[in-house]
């Protein structure tokens, strides 16, 4: 395994407009990304947590140069995605693929399975229709399918096997790296296992790194050596993710953590809602209104992603909690 | 909501101006020179130029335009070519029978379509609701000049109730309402078809919303959840379609009034079209266009004040 | 189970409805019982016999015979005026899905204008600067529904590109022409069809609006609007002379709107997906 | 003392393929005060049971068995007694706080109205009322976000003036459907914790429908275990938990990930999907995908077999499944 990192993500930061408050007044913006860095290497699977609004989904889209950046660069084996020219952008999106939550919305109910998941290959517009058809049968296989399913459509699937369709789609052009937006969350639990077995075989024996974007604790802590924590558009905390979840640095990543139901045990008494937070200031930390140890530095400065109890981990608190 | 209301008003402003304008270069760019069309081929060059100067129509376009707008907005509508008279009276003439008729018209079908629609929609899938949707389905096909002269046929033909048209004049209120009635039925029959459809399927999308089951939960009533909660909801979308029907409406008012022979706006344009006297037929178009317009402008503002969330999104 | 069975119905007859007229208007170019528009002054007002099925009019011109080849102009009109705004709706409609912001908004902006010109009021003008006739009322009708079809197309292209298929196709590298052709194209058509049945019976109401007015089709065209208008003039004598050219539109507009009702109930991939 | 006691509950609902049985003998009881959690996944006949219970079972679906609340019969009741139980008595929390509330009325005015149906309060008092109980559901500025549309307020206040609106009459029972599913997880804890402190303090009871067992692990005293309109476990969450006596629930909890267990570990797959509704035969709804099954599984119901402490198991080889992991 090289030390290059497959994915490298550097200081991205989006912002997106706002309507006007008044006639003629400037668009307020709201920042969906803050600065966010990290490295995605290969066979370790790379995880992101954090609240609806953290960023996350936005992301994984600029991740995939699906949508771009305010500034900031990505870089997939090195080579940057908002410098190439269509063509190459096209080439290179065989090497990363995309899988998401809802697999009833995620493949085109007129299209059968067939040219569902050939359509990465129809991109790349060169495979003979034989190529076609075996790609496609080695496909579905892959997933747990058979290749005879390739002539059905997509209604004629229970909701697991949908998303082993979009799987087998995001496979076809056997690509090192697949961002899974929220992969499980829309399946039921009895077939969640079955999902997220496959992710982890397919880690594992074909060479497939994902980028997986959770809500949940447990399905990234399942998945990924590395997590990082998103709020408001920042990373708060990034670690291993056995040590970040057994032992939380962050004030955010300790209330999502106690936050995630777990069978063996109640919650942690979840902490009250303070009346009336006050507002976020812009130079402050952005989760100070928040936390339940934000102390007056907090609510002027920002802190920095820093080194946190070795290991390699991060986190951007004035005073971590390891 | 003051800053919606400013923001609605100025879009309407900018709309009536684009109007103006495509009305104008209709009217006015393509034709000929509505000299020699008055005149007639045997004039001689002379008397066009003659009466092309005292019509202005040697001035350039955009004072043309200018001089029309302004004078549109002091209620000078200029001089008909035809009848060499003001062209204000003659309207304000005609608007007096035309406004009336789609006044009465708009409101029968209201009412129809809305009995009609809270029906339907309670009785969702039953018979009722069929044959309310079979009945929508003939009301939608029927021409409603049709309907106009099936109904001097009977009323007029037949039963010798009504005369088969014309129009009494307002100095006999009663009469001259009487001669509106069946317009007003033939025109709204139609539009409550349509009305009655939209009102029907608000209603049922809105009673299929979460907040009906929470307001059952609650232990309002299914009848009250549907006037309170489910009504209000469905409002919004049947008052837009009835801005947007207006227009049609009026073109229907066009060729109802040409049935009943009343001397109205439709009646106004089409023997201004036989005379060639173009600047009253655009003054009409116009005035129709104002209508049209301004009425959807007071939808916007209407369906506003119902919903809040159309308030706080200012553009 | 009623609600499908009904859809059934309504697709049934539309269809049949729909047809008749088609076939009519087919026979018209190859037979009618008389030339429509031959005037015979000496058996004018003719009750219904078997010489002529719906009588004669004020000119002894045979009612029959004008009903079938006024189906003609009606399908004309129809059917340019509806491919008028498939042409430009879809295109306008696709272009304002595709290119949001400003594009967008201006052409919505434009479709909402165009609602206060109904088609009648289009055509009054255009016919006080070109003078009557088909043509007019053809590009009247058919610039009316343009902002419809565009509205539609555009509401439903952004529902197809809201959805997942539709980001999965640009992460697969697809460009937006594959994307319009393969996704939105197949996933927008039945709610195009539905709306282009409709719009089509719209258009023939407008027609025989504009022609009842005398601002369509010109004699001797046969057109059934004008047949309504020449027996207002006999009203008192001969009203049934007003019954058929009616109920002739009527039949057809009603034959047509079941038709698309039938089609939505048949192709809503909602309904389906549950079957 | 018992303030649930439903017997051999059914819910048939009327599809066009003909009836479909949706809910099939639930037998359940519940003490005043005390937490139960329905768990189930999608088609398990979880929600159709809590609107059951409330009487707001879609247009046609036929009931059988009975649900007795306080004493009353409720199956036989007519609409006008179910109505007046519903948001007095007995109160709904609903899973999706945007849809759930009317976007045209002030959040004031909604939490307000069953104060009116019920109490006879004025609008003014009720709508004064209605702050007091945002308040009491910890809404940070109870005044502004009476005033507020719906559309104003976030997922988590949204949900929390849901829950003002239910225990605005004080009721003995509140049926929470998937109250946190839209939600982040730290806003889930929250308002579970908000759910379960009311509980304490009010003494009502409460019904929390979930997809999660361990959102019901954390905050109920029992539990019930659907799949396939079926209840296939009953019994103390605790119980339930460590020693499931149904190879369902087992299942489901080997399948479940747990942060802690070692990255890529496998999990336990139970093949398969579940079934629907029209799909469930005769036998054992589990049974096609049961690693336990034998030929009677298929072809007749699973018998209800006790393990004392309330603690009930439907299945023909209750007494081999083995303790959970």
């Amino acid at each position: 395994m090289s030390d290059a990192p497959l994915l490298e993500v550097v200081d991205l930061v989006k912002a997106y407009r706002l309507p006007r408050p008044r006639p003629f007044a400037p668009h307020p913006l709201r920042a969906a990304l803050a600065g966010v860095s990290f490295s995605v290497f290969a066979g370790r699977s790379f995880g992101i947590v954090g609240e609806s609004g953290s960023g996350k989904s936005t992301l994984a889209r600029i991740a995939l140069a699906l949508d771009s950046p305010d500034s900031g660069l990505v870089r997939l084996e090195g080579r940057s995605l908002f410098d190439l020219s269509r063509g190459e952008l096209r080439a290179m999106r065989a090497h990363m693929q995309l899988i998401f939550q809802d697999p009833y919305g995620s493949l085109d109910p007129r299209m059968r399975v067939e040219a569902i998941v050939a359509e990465p290959l129809a991109a790349l517009g060169r495979a003979s229709r034989a190529e076609r058809r075996a790609r496609v049968a080695e496909s579905l296989e892959a997933v747990g399918l058979r290749a005879s399913d390739a002539a059905k459509y997509p209604h004629e699937f229970s909701g697991g096997q949908r998303q082993r369709v979009a799987i087998a789609r995001a496979l076809i052009t056997r690509p090192k790296l697949v961002v899974a937006d929220e992969p499980v969350s829309a399946l039921d639990v009895s077939v969640q296992a079955q999902a997220l077995n496959l992710m982890s075989d397919l880690e594992r024996e074909a060479g497939v790194t994902f980028l997986l974007i959770s809500h949940d604790l447990a399905v990234v802590a399942h998945l990924c050596e590395t997590t990082a924590g998103m709020f408001r558009g920042k990373i708060v905390e990034i670690g291993p993710t056995a040590a970040l979840f057994a032992a939380p640095a962050h004030p955010y990543a300790r209330e999502l953590v106690d936050a995630t139901p777990r069978l063996d045990r109640a919650p942690r008494s979840a902490p009250p809602t303070k009346p009336a937070p006050p507002p976020a200031s812009a130079a402050g930390c952005p989760y100070a209104p928040r936390c339940a140890w934000a102390a007056p530095r907090c609510l002027k400065e920002a802190p920095a992603l820093t080194e946190v109890a070795g290991q390699g981990r991060r986190a951007a608190c004035w005073f971590p909690l390891v | 909501m003051a800053l919606y209301l400013l923001q609605r008003l100025a879009v309407f402003v900018a709309t009536l101006v684009i109007a103006s304008a495509i009305v104008f270069a209709v009217m006015e760019i393509l034709p000929g020179d509505a000299a020699e069309t008055l005149l007639g081929p045997t004039a001689t060059p002379e008397a066009v130029a003659a009466l092309g100067h005292k019509l202005g129509l040697d001035l350039p376009l955009y004072v043309r335009y200018g001089r029309w707008i302004a004078g549109l907005a002091r209620g000078d509508f200029g001089v008909s070519y035809a009848y060499g008279s003001p062209i204000a009276p003659l309207i304000g003439a005609s608007l007096a029978i035309s406004l009336p008729l789609a006044a009465m018209a708009m409101a029968l079908s209201a009412a129809m379509a809305l009995a009609a629609g809270v029906y339907a929609a309670g009785r969702r899938g039953r018979a009722g609701d069929a044959v309310v949707i079979g009945l929508t389905q003939v009301g939608l096909a029927v021409p409603n000049f049709w309907l106009a002269i099936l109904m001097v046929i009977v009323f007029a033909v037949w039963l010798r109730l009504v005369p088969a048209g014309g129009f009494p004049g307002w100095a006999d209120p009663a009469r001259a309402f009487g001669a509106l009635i069946l317009p007003a039925v033939a025109l709204g029959v139609v539009q409550a078809a349509i009305l009655t459809r939209v009102t029907r399927s608000a209603l049922i999308e809105a009673l299929d919303e979460d907040y009906m089951r929470t307001a059952r939960a609650k232990g309002v009533s299914r009848r009250a959840a549907l006037w309170r909660h489910a009504l209000p909801n469905a409002l919004a979308p049947v008052l837009t379609i009835m801005g947007l029907q207006f227009a049609n409406l009026i073109a229907g008012a066009i060729v109802v009034e040409n049935v009943f022979v009343l001397p109205g706006l439709g009646r106004l344009m089409l023997q201004s079209i036989s005379n060639r006297d173009t600047l009253v037929v655009e003054d009409c178009v116009m005035l129709i266009a104002i209508l049209v317009i301004g009425l959807n402008f007071v939808v916007d503002v209407a369906c506003a004040a119902i919903d809040p969330r159309l308030r706080s999104r200012s553009a | 189970m009623s609600g499908f069975a009904r859809g059934g119905f309504s697709l049934w007859l539309g269809a049949t409805l729909a047809a008749a007229l088609l076939m009519i208007a087919a026979l018209s170019f190859v037979w009618t019982p008389y030339p429509p528009a031959a005037i015979d002054i000496p058996h004018k007002l003719a009750q219904p016999s078997l010489a002529h099925w719906f009588g004669t009019d004020s000119l002894g011109r045979d009612v029959a015979s004008q009903l079938i080849a006024g189906a003609r102009v009606s399908i004309l009109v129809g059917v340019v005026a509806v491919g008028i705004g498939l042409v430009f709706g879809v295109a306008l409609g696709l272009v304002a899905a595709f290119r949001k912001g400003v594009v967008e908004d201006s052409i919505m902006k434009a479709c909402d204008f165009v609602f206060a010109f109904p088609a009648l009021l289009s055509a009054i003008m255009l016919t006080s600067t070109f003078g009557p006739g088909v043509v007019n009322a053809i590009v009247a009708i058919g610039a009316a529904n343009v902002p419809i079809i565009a509205k539609l197309t555009r509401a439903t292209a952004n529902s197809v590109l809201a959805r997942e298929y539709a980001l999965a196709a640009r992460a697969a590298g697809r460009g937006p022409l594959a994307i319009a052709a393969d996704h939105v194209l197949p996933n927008i058509l039945p709610a195009l069809i539905v709306q282009a049945t409709i719009q089509f019976a719209i258009a023939i109401l407008a027609e025989a609006a504009l022609s009842y007015l005398g601002l369509g089709a010109q004699p001797p065209q046969p057109s059934w609007g004008r047949m309504l208008s020449d027996a207002q003039n006999v009203l008192y004598n001969a009203p049934r002379l007003a019954i058929y050219p009616g109920a002739a539109i009527a039949l057809s507009v009603l034959g047509l709107n079941l038709l698309g009702d039938g089609l939505r109930d048949a192709l809503d991939p909602r309904l389906r997906a549950r079957s | 003392m018992t303030l649930l006691e439903v017997t051999d509950l059914s819910v048939d609902l009327p599809l066009p393929r003909g009836a479909v049985r949706v809910v099939d003998g639930a037998t359940f009881r519940l003490d005043a005060g005390e937490s139960l959690g329905v768990v189930g996944e999608s088609g398990s006949g979880k929600t159709m049971t809590a609107l059951a219970l409330m009487g707001l079972a879609p247009e046609g679906a036929r009931i059988g068995g009975s649900i007795r609340f306080e004493g009353r019969e409720l199956v036989s009741s007519s609409e006008e007694a179910m109505r007046a139980l519903r948001g007095d008595r007995m109160a709904m929390i609903f899973q999706e706080p945007m849809t759930a509330l009317n976007p045209l009325h002030r959040v004031g005015v909604q939490v307000a109205e069953p104060l009116v149906l019920h109490r006879g309060l004025s609008r003014s008092a009720a709508f004064g009322e209605a702050v007091r109980l945002l308040e009491r559901v910890r809404l940070a500025d109870p005044e502004r976000a009476a005033h507020a549309y719906p559309f104003a307020l976030s997922g988590g206040e949204r949900q929390r003036a849901m829950i003002a609106m239910a225990i605005g009459c004080g009721p003995r029972l509140v049926i929470a459907d998937e109250p946190t599913t839209a939600l982040d997880v730290t806003v889930q804890a929250r308002i579970l914790a908000l759910i379960d402190g009311l509980r304490v303090e009010t003494g009502m009871a409460v019904i929390l429908v979930s997809h999660d067992l361990a959102v019901v692990a954390g905050n109920c005293d029992r539990v019930l275990v659907l799949y396939g309109g079926l209840v296939m476990e009953s019994g103390p969450v605790e119980v339930v938990l460590r020693a499931p006596k149904n190879p369902y629930t087992r299942a489901l909890l080997e399948a479940r990930p747990e942060p802690g267990a070692p990255r890529g570990a496998r999990l336990k797959t139970i093949p398969g999907a579940p079934p629907r509704h029209r799909d469930v035969g005769a036998g054992c709804p589990f049974a096609a995908r049961c690693e336990l099954t034998v030929d009677v599984c298929r072809t007749a119901r699973p018998p209800s077999v006790a393990f004392g402490a309330g603690h009930v198991s439907r299945c023909w080889r209750a007494a081999e499944v083995g303790e959970a992991p």
